[in-house]
């Protein structure tokens, strides 16, 4: 009977994450890449069993990637205003 | 073999108890935040139904009852006792005040869930089918093909009287 | 077949030089790093994972957790100087 | 081990009287943000008390009369501030 | 252990699936998928309170995560291609 345990698909999540971050053009996509690459970070500790560590580093993760959306919207304002997109 | 008979009775279960709290709670109806009225229009371009559209995008962007039964049934493997599943309502309703929801859907999803392991657990069904039984349903709403599946959600609404509301 | 929980070090390590070495190509030669600077701050969370993962391999869990929070603050600095910059017509 | 959940609602139920709360939302019920007895209160009361439960020390009447007159207070005055209604269609 | 087989070859389908799709809106009930099998994962390696704490708060985060993800996307159309 087949058997794939838990750690390789944490693995395949953060290969995804990884190439398809930066291999992608627009900027959304790659963010919405990096929360597939923080989700196996986090169920990369998780298999460790540090479940405090999990706690903190899954607030850290999320709240970074709310960060740079905010700083990503105010910049495309700004070039709108400029003149300069597309 | 006796496993895979349990994970699908706790599938079928589970599946039914989401689907039918969160029509009922009028998910299909309007969308909630933007970001859920843009994942609705896009299924719509996609090939499928308006309501499911909004159902499906209400999912994403907010916990509502798929998350109250995947955290009532957690709640209740890892407590051992039903007390887990309270806990697991007070979790998903903070959580739905901080995602701009009014948050009836998480909660009453949430307690249905607790009644209806707690029920299951007689006739020899565990929590842990019922995670894995969550899981399953979420592919099968989210996960295979958007169009069939909001056709589906949007014949079972138009069925239970929660149709698009319209301005 | 290998069993992963008695080999988990071993994954989480190399996986991380994997992912820092990739990481660290893609932040100096990725597609249009060079033109806007959000693009390379973006890619640069990818060696800071794999930073991580390699601490996570030595059990060294306070060292992780200090890299995560200076990451998130380096994003708030950096969020807020590239902000200045965009206003002030100084990028390019 | 249920007569402490009933008298935990029975005196959330009570001191949310005594506030003026009102019992049910407005009549578009899954759609109205008021704080009643039925939606919130109790909820919370049962929730917190459940957290109590677990530890096996706390688990007596006084524990819950406090619990029940407590999530009536939080929920009557400190429950729009911790979570504020939002702007129409505003997030993030 | 079939549960925990199912839920493995569940979140890698999912990631495959979001690796060679490219709509980006398409791509946001997949993510959804991984966040759920995650959040189960957690609490079925470990069962403790503290397992279940952690899967609580991982599975609002990331709810609140893609909300900003969803939200971000639709602003940044509407910038594009004006209000309409």
């Amino acid at each position: 009977m087949v058997m794939i345990e838990f750690p390789y698909a944490a693995v395949i999540l953060m290969i995804v994450g990884a190439i398809g971050g930066l291999l992608q053009t627009r900027p959304i996509d790659k963010i919405l890449m990096l929360a597939v690459l923080g989700d196996g970070l986090i169920s990369m500790i998780a298999a460790y069993q540090y479940l405090d560590v999990a706690m903190a580093s899954s607030f850290m993760t999320f709240v970074g990637i709310i960060i740079i959306m905010i700083g990503l919207i105010r910049t495309l304002e700004i070039k709108k205003a400029r003149g300069e997109l597309f | 073999m006796n496993e895979i008979i349990a994970i699908t009775i706790g599938a079928i279960l589970s599946w039914i108890n989401f689907v039918i709290i969160d029509i009922w709670m009028g998910l299909p109806e309007s969308p909630g935040v933007r970001g859920a009225e843009a994942i609705g229009k896009s299924i719509e371009n996609r090939g499928g139904d308006l309501g499911g559209g909004y159902f499906s995008g209400n999912i994403v962007c907010s916990p509502d009852a798929s998350a109250g039964t995947l955290l009532a049934s957690c709640g209740y493997y890892a407590f051992g006792s039903p007390e887990g599943g309270l806990i697991a309502a007070l979790f998903v309703y903070f959580g739905n005040r901080i995602c701009a929801d009014p948050g009836y859907a998480g909660t009453t999803g949430a307690l249905s869930a607790t009644i209806l392991i707690w029920a299951a657990t007689y006739i020899g069904i565990n929590p842990q089918n019922f995670i894995v039984g969550m899981l399953l349903a979420a592919l099968t709403i989210q996960g295979i093909y958007h169009p069939y599946s909001s056709k589906l959600i949007g014949k079972m609404a138009r069925k239970m009287n929660r149709k698009v509301i319209k301005d | 077949m290998i069993s992963p929980t008695e080999t988990l070090p071993w994954i989480s390590f190399y996986l991380g030089i994997a992912l820092l070495v990739i990481g660290s190509l893609g932040v100096v030669f990725g597609p249009k790093a060079s033109k806007e600077p959000i693009i390379r701050l973006i890619n640069l969370t990818v060696p800071i994972t794999g930073i991580a993962l390699i601490f996570i391999s030595y059990n060294y869990t306070l060292t992780m957790l200090t890299i995560l929070s200076v990451n998130t603050m380096f994003y708030i600095i950096t969020i807020r100087a590239i902000i200045r910059l965009e206003e002030m017509e100084a990028l390019y | 081990m249920f007569e402490e959940y009933i008298i935990a609602i029975v005196s959330a139920t009570v001191l949310g009287l005594i506030l003026r709360l009102p019992i049910l939302p407005d009549k578009p019920m899954r759609n109205s943000w008021m704080i009643s007895i039925i939606f919130p209160t109790v909820i919370l009361a049962v929730g917190f008390f459940a957290i109590f439960n677990y530890f096996k020390v706390y688990n007596n009447i006084y524990t819950a009369i406090i619990i029940g007159i407590f999530s009536a207070v939080f929920s009557k005055f400190f429950l729009e501030r911790v979570f504020p209604k939002p702007e129409i269609g505003e997030q993030a | 252990m079939i549960e925990e087989t199912i839920i493995a070859g569940i979140i890698i389908y999912m990631g495959l699936r979001l690796f060679i799709t490219q709509d980006s809106l398409e791509r946001m009930p997949y993510l959804n998928v991984i966040n759920f099998g995650v959040a189960a994962i957690i609490t079925l390696k470990n069962p403790s309170p503290l397992g279940v704490v952690t899967s609580m708060i991982y599975f609002i985060m990331a709810t609140v995560a893609a909300n900003a993800i969803a939200f971000t996307i639709n602003k940044i159309k509407e910038i594009e291609h004006g209000n309409d």
